[in-house]
């Protein structure tokens, strides 16, 4: 039993099959990527996964709890935490403030009304957000304008939002997308760095193959919507149906 | 069933108006993303222009009259348009009379210049800045323009009536098979609401069927990639904004037979206006002019005493109500697109 | 901490005199307090004129600005004197109001009751005036009229026209030159019986605020006592420009009389549609239809245009009126600005001067004495013939105009003509009639 | 110190010297001099300073903070006014419970308000919030007269109830029988200056609410209404629910606003319908837009700036314009007054509306900005500027 199973979930959009009868099932402490060409449904599943998107029909199971007709806010108070293609960060606030938000939203849940403490005199929860700056080498920017960092600091708070959240299961909307190598370089190795550290369920969507073999213990392939495969990174670079599928375009 | 047709086309007619400046707003809010609250004061000084044209018609030479006096006892100093003293009284007055159509010719070129000197001038600056100082800096600009008018024309409302020719109303009930007398309805009416239709259908059909219009349409959607393709699409939303100047302006000049201008009409149809624009979706021409006339219609309807009798004051409420209904039923208005102004 | 109430402006006058620099600082000089708010102890007087000058009836303001000017100018002995030479009171030589000069702070009510009461609020607490004129409606009237009770000031209203600014929101300290609702419905019904007939049946709109309904009132009892049937009464939205959908259905209600009780745009707007909807060319039941605007102004007269032709209407005052008064004073504004007055320039000029001769014959600015100077005073030469400051509510009675749009104007100034003038007995009413009733005088309040 | 930091703390002791010296520090020109004219230390506008601060102060804490821009919170100010006068008419004078009466009257139609509202953002949250005060003041200003006395606004009659009226009490505003309207003179030579009750009344609540908005914009609940602003999307996937958020900040600033016009209404007890309408609403806009949205001390600025302009600009007529310029040739006199004429009096108007454009062209953060432009000169022409310290911008000054 996967800390995340998806069941039987099938989406419509019009006439269009997004997705039809996916199932997948992530194990707890792995990374998993899920990888398919253009269209294949990979954004609509991970969309459903995290409360955007209402399947038709099936089941989304997180952690022994149904995430189905919760919303994004609540999902993420269950423990799945989500990091987008380009990095959604809050752009107005420093950066020390980005990861103290987070900070806060674990310790008072969706919503609490501290309305007369001072944020400055919370002491946990700023040594907290200190201590994850420091482990995303970051301590130094802690003042400055988040929407001034670079992309790739963008992606590291990013990153650091989730993970000082302390999510069971980390979502990764193709990480690297856009990315020169160096950045993708740097990310990987971030990622590797926090597979290392961090006892920490992730679930990969990637387009970039190099990102996803250097990471993943388990890779599903989806095309038009389906699941065609899923095995070890070893099995599906010489699996048939893949290369036809999708890694026939792809150099590996 | 009279009453119900009387009440149909008074709300197209205000409709028409409504739609006319929605549809004006709609323009600059798509194509530059910019909230305009200045347009208002362009509907203003479209309709001051027809009272500038009337007073150039009336342009005059004064004789004395020693038979009368005037009220300080001196003798009356009576003063004759030159068009008269030409053309004689009688050709002379009709020609003056329309001056509100004529007016027209003065407004495409003058609200086009405002528009474009407002475009170049101020709003281009304030494409990246956020609404809120957009919203400062316009409105500042809305008051501005109104005093400066107010300046040379006073703060009174000054009639400015429709030529003779279209004056008084017609029988309107007779063309519907109802008995002689039943449904009258002014003429000038008919014509500003046949005039909307022209300026809107020539708005579809410009922005639809020429090469400009297709340009700014695709910006529209999404501006930067027209600006990937090479396409110098600022110039072009800066002859857009003239063109939304000048639509706004016509609405006023041919309003103003309806409605005797003064130097605060602008602000008070400036909320009326935004609420049009909102209800039918931001972004949204067609819905533009689909709210305009919807809430013209059912204003109209509201103001029936039948209605009244029911729901008092009604009538003063009525399009915030619908707005309303709207807005919690229909997120994004009417025809709106997602993400436009939602943030 | 003490609660005393006194004025700074008399204090610091004397002081000012006095002391002329920081020779003798006098600290909290409280003790010293003035008899009453903002007794003039220098050697000028202050009055506030309080008037719209943005908005709907800016031109109204500020028409009423040049007249209060030109009293003020009367007042001070410069220009011709205008009513001084006809007042009945000859208490008055030109040497200001007591032999203080008379200077002037001006302000915008915006039309707005908060406004109005904060601009007459700076005059009365920071220019120390004691008395304030002026206005363009009912609403700003009748607050800076409980203001000015509280405060300790003389009210002299502008243009009020509202049967509660001397009826249930009358106030001790507060007078009210123009004329008012009922006034206008008594004056109207005779010559409107005279033009349109006993058997007429009239249609209503009215402006859905304090003034319109007390109109509407006014109007029906005026015209249902001639035998006049009330079809209906529809209130209409304050500001709502486009009349069309109140109008339309009148043409079938089976009136053929429409009355407008409404005042400024509203009335310029609403009579200029009734017209375009061709009601006047209509006939009902055998008659002409006809349309009448119970409260005319020139100046929504000059916006409604060539719609007021023949229009049937009452105002307080017209310069064509023939008296040696109107003469008098249409000569020194007309000399002056180049137009003849307007009704509301001519209260706010008649006012000006009536307080400062109340002040003279009372010897005294206490608010108190001029209240006891203008109770029940009865004066001529300012207009109207003789006329009379009740005692009982503070309203003045006087002969009142009805006009008509004229159908030949000759020059702007004459698109209205005086119909007839109606004496003072036929628009006169007892203090406690119904229209006016519930409200309190209350005591005069000088302030401290 | 109270729990705030030293910047906070410094700006906080610098509005309560500036509100509580107000009296003095408004009225810098000897009283008789021609300048007089530009004193505003006058009791009924400095209330109306504090008071429309209080107004922006709130209204900040909702679109400063949040982003959301209500168009609307005019109807809490009426409603505030209402009801405080109401509880004159009923009760007494006394202001306590006309205030406190206010505050909840205004914080319970802003739930309704703000409820509903915030089912939609950006400008369809602000027409929402426009439509809801424009039918407010349609309403007050007819149908609802019984409950608002219309036109001529809600005054107290003597032949109200009032029921807990005492024998010797006032019949004016007070405070347990300190009247609002009391005040005393301060002579200094030729200067005068007054110290009003009613003042420091308002001043004193103004300096509790700035004191509360300084505490909500340095908590973590402030925090997190800047997140909604910043990135509303990025908040609900970090396990925040934005909506109650937004409402409390919208209830707030709604209560505030109550605040604002239970004090107009204690220091002047006659409501208007004007107080709701949407010009009402647009100014409040306006003076925090002005003053700097978003920063603390900007939307005081902003408020003392506008009602500045409206009362003293508009009471310049001609006659003091030619006393100022009296000593100059008759010619340019002349010239001078017409062209000044355009500006004050009548014209205000004009000088408003350039204001605003100058402000937002040159200062796009507002008056605040402004400041802080002169202060950064400043200490570089003492050399003292510290690199990199713009760059970081504290995102709340």
């Amino acid at each position: 039993m996967g800390i995340l199973e998806v069941k039987g979930v099938n989406k419509n959009f019009g006439g269009l099959k997004a997705l039809q009868d996916v199932n997948l099932s992530v194990q707890e402490g792995t990374v998993h990527a899920i990888i398919g060409p253009n269209g294949a449904g990979k954004s609509t599943l991970l969309n459903v996964l995290v409360g955007k998107l209402r399947p038709d029909t099936g089941s989304v199971m997180f952690d022994g709890k149904s995430v189905l007709g919760r919303k994004p806010h609540e999902i993420n108070q269950m423990g799945i935490s989500r990091v987008f293609q380009t990095p959604e960060i809050f752009t107005d606030l420093s950066v020390l403030e980005n990861v103290l938000i987070p900070c806060f939203a674990r310790r008072d849940g969706a919503f609490r009304m501290h309305a007369f403490e001072s944020v400055a005199h919370e002491g946990t929860i700023n040594e907290e957000a200190e201590q994850i700056l420091a482990d995303v080498n970051m301590a130094d920017k802690r003042n400055l304008h988040a929407g001034s960092l670079s992309r790739g600091d963008k992606r590291r708070l990013e990153m650091a939002m989730c993970l000082v959240q302390q999510p069971k299961l980390l979502l990764l909307d193709e990480p690297t997308a856009g990315m020169a190598r160096a950045d993708t370089n740097n990310t990987i190795d971030l990622l590797k760095e926090i597979k290392e550290t961090r006892p920490i369920t992730m679930a990969i969507i990637e387009h970039d193959m190099h990102v996803v073999f250097s990471l993943a213990e388990r890779i599903t392939v989806l095309a038009q919507g389906t699941p065609l495969v899923e095995d070890t990174p070893e099995n599906i670079k010489g699996h048939p149906k893949v290369r036809e599928a999708y890694l026939g375009e792809a150099q590996v | 069933m009279d009453a119900i047709i009387l009440q149909i086309l008074n709300g197209l007619d205000k409709g028409s108006a409504y739609a006319l400046i929605a549809l004006g707003l709609t323009l600059i809010f798509g194509t530059l993303g910019v909230v305009n609250f200045a347009h208002g004061a362009l509907f203003m000084i479209g309709a001051f222009c027809a009272v500038t044209v009337q007073r150039l018609m009336q342009l005059s030479h004064t004789e004395i009259d020693e038979s009368r006096t005037d009220f300080l006892g001196n003798p009356l100093q009576v003063e004759v348009p030159y068009l008269e003293s030409w053309f004689g009284p009688e050709l002379g007055q009709a020609l003056i009379s329309w001056s509100v159509p004529l007016a027209i010719l003065l407004a495409i070129p003058v609200m086009m210049l405002v528009g474009w000197i407002m475009e170049r001038g101020l709003i281009q600056h304030f494409y990246k800045r956020p609404h809120a100082d957009q919203i400062l800096v316009t409105f500042g600009l809305a008051i501005v323009l109104q005093e400066i008018i107010r300046q040379f024309y006073g703060a009174n409302p000054i009639p400015t009536p429709a030529p003779d020719a279209l004056r008084g109303s017609v029988d309107f009930g007779v063309w519907l098979g109802f008995g002689p007398g039943v449904i009258f309805y002014p003429v000038w009416r008919f014509v500003y609401f046949l005039f909307s239709l022209l300026i809107i259908g020539g708005v579809f059909a410009f922005l639809q069927f020429t090469t400009f219009g297709m340009v700014v349409r695709a910006g529209m959607a999404d501006r930067e990639t027209v600006g990937l393709l090479g396409i110098d699409i600022d110039k072009r939303f800066t002859l857009m904004f003239g063109i939304a100047a000048a639509v706004a302006g016509l609405a006023g000049v041919m309003y103003t037979p309806i409605l005797s201008p003064n130097y605060h009409m602008g602000m008070d149809f400036l909320v009326l206006s935004f609420v049009v624009v909102v209800v039918g979706g931001m972004g949204s021409l067609p819905g533009a002019v689909l709210s305009g006339f919807l809430l013209g219609i059912v204003q109209s309807f509201a103001s029936m005493n039948e209605v009244k009798a029911i729901l008092p004051g009604i009538d003063q409420i009525i399009i915030y109500l619908v707005a309303i209904i709207i807005l919690l039923t229909r997120p994004r208005g009417l025809l709106g697109r997602r993400g436009v102004m939602e943030e | 901490m003490t609660t005393r109430n006194f004025t700074r402006r008399g204090v610091m006058k004397s002081t000012a005199v006095t002391a002329g620099g920081l020779a003798l600082p006098t600290i909290f000089t409280g003790s010293s307090a003035a008899a009453f708010t903002n007794e003039p102890t220098g050697s000028t007087v202050t009055l506030g004129f309080n008037v719209p000058q943005t908005g709907a009836y800016a031109e109204e303001g500020l028409d009423e600005l040049r007249a209060q000017q030109l009293a003020v100018e009367h007042l001070n002995g410069e220009g011709d004197g205008g009513m001084l030479n006809t007042f009945s009171s000859k208490v008055l030589d030109g040497t200001g109001i007591m032999g203080k000069r008379v200077e002037f702070v001006t302000g915008d009510t915006q039309t707005k009751s908060d406004v109005a009461r904060a601009t007459a609020q700076s005059m009365i607490q920071k220019d120390g005036a004691v008395m304030i004129n002026g206005g363009s409606s009912s609403g700003v009237a009748i607050a800076v009229q409980g203001l000015c009770q509280e405060a300790g000031v003389i009210f002299m209203a502008g243009l009020t026209h509202s049967n509660d600014t001397t009826g249930k929101d009358k106030k001790r300290n507060g007078f009210r030159h123009f004329f008012n609702g009922y006034m206008s419905g008594a004056a109207l019904g005779p010559v409107l019986e005279q033009a349109y007939g006993n058997e007429r049946r009239a249609y209503h709109l009215t402006a859905d605020y304090t003034w319109g309904w007390t109109q509407e009132e006014s109007m029906i009892a005026a015209t249902e006592a001639l035998g006049w049937e009330t079809v209906e009464t529809v209130l209409t939205p304050v500001g709502a420009g486009d009349f069309s959908s109140y109008i339309a259905p009148v043409m079938n209600s089976g009136a053929d009389v429409l009355i407008l009780n409404h005042y400024g745009g509203d009335m310029v707007n609403s009579l200029t549609q009734a017209v375009q909807f061709g009601l006047r060319d209509r006939q009902v039941n055998g008659n002409n239809f006809e349309i009448i605007v119970p409260l005319y102004s020139e100046l929504m007269a000059a916006g409604a245009g060539e719609a007021i032709k023949g229009v049937y209407g009452s105002m307080n005052w017209n310069w064509q009126l023939q008296d040696e008064g109107t003469a008098a004073f249409t000569r020194s504004f007309g000399e002056k600005y180049g137009f003849p007055p307007s009704g509301s320039a001519h209260t706010c000029y008649v006012q000006t001067l009536l307080y400062a001769d109340a002040v003279t014959r009372a010897g005294s600015f206490n608010p108190c004495a001029v209240v006891e100077a203008l109770e029940g005073f009865e004066f001529d030469g300012m207009g109207n013939g003789p006329t009379l400051y009740r005692a009982e509510d503070h309203q003045c009675f006087k002969d009142v105009l009805v006009m008509k749009g004229a159908e030949n104007p000759t020059t702007p100034f004459d698109n209205l003509e005086i119909v007839e003038v109606t004496p003072v007995e036929q628009v006169m009413y007892e203090p406690d009639h119904p229209m006016f009733a519930g409200g309190d005088l209350g005591e005069c309040n000088p302030g401290e | 110190m109270l729990g705030i930091g030293k910047r906070d703390t410094t700006i906080l002791l610098v509005v309560a010297f500036m509100a509580l010296a107000a009296p003095i520090i408004l009225n810098p020109f000897p009283a008789n001099s021609a300048m007089a004219q530009f004193n505003a230390g006058y009791p009924d506008l400095m209330q109306r300073f504090v008071i429309f601060g209080i107004f922006a102060i709130g209204f900040n804490i909702l679109f400063g903070l949040t982003g959301y821009l209500s168009f609307g919170h005019a109807a809490f100010l009426g409603a505030g006014s209402y009801a405080a006068v109401w509880m004159f008419k009923l009760l007494s004078f006394n202001v306590i419970p006309a205030v406190l009466l206010s505050i909840v009257v205004a914080a319970l139609f802003s739930v309704l308000i703000g409820f509903i509202s915030l089912r939609r953002s950006g400008i369809y949250f602000s027409i929402l919030t426009l439509a809801f005060a424009q039918m407010s003041y349609n309403l007050a200003y007819s149908v609802l007269t019984p409950l608002t006395n219309g036109e001529t606004g809600l005054q107290v009659y003597t032949s109200d109830p009032q029921y807990l009226r005492g024998e010797g009490d006032p019949i004016v505003t007070h405070l347990f029988g300190l009247e609002m309207r009391a005040k005393e003179t301060l002579e200094l030579g030729p200067w005068a200056f007054d110290f009003s009750v009613g003042y420091y009344f308002c001043a004193i609540l103004m300096l509790i609410s700035f004191y509360i908005s300084i505490r909500i914009f340095r908590s973590p609940f402030g925090l997190m209404l800047r997140a909604v602003k910043s990135n509303n999307h990025r908040l609900s996937y970090t396990g925040l629910n934005s909506r109650p958020y937004a409402l409390t900040a919208f209830i707030i600033s709604g209560a505030y606003a109550g605040l604002a016009g239970g004090l107009l209404a204690a220091m002047d007890p006659l409501a208007g319908a004007e107080r709701m309408q949407w010009t009402a609403s647009g100014e409040v806009v306006l003076m925090t837009i002005l003053g700097g949205a978003g920063t603390l001390i900007g939307p005081v600025l902003g408020a003392g700036f506008i009602k500045y302009c409206e009362n003293i600009f508009s009471k310049i007529n001609e006659n003091v314009l030619h006393s100022w310029f009296a000593a100059l040739p008759d010619g340019l006199e002349t010239g001078l007054v017409w062209v000044a004429s355009k500006f004050v009096g009548e014209g205000w108007h004009l000088t408003l509306g350039l204001m605003f454009m100058l402000v937002v062209i040159f200062l796009p953060g507002g008056l605040v900005e402004g400041g802080q432009r002169i202060g950064r000169a400043l200490r570089r022409r003492r050399g003292q500027d510290e690199p990199g310290r713009s760059a970081a911008k504290e995102p709340a000054e």
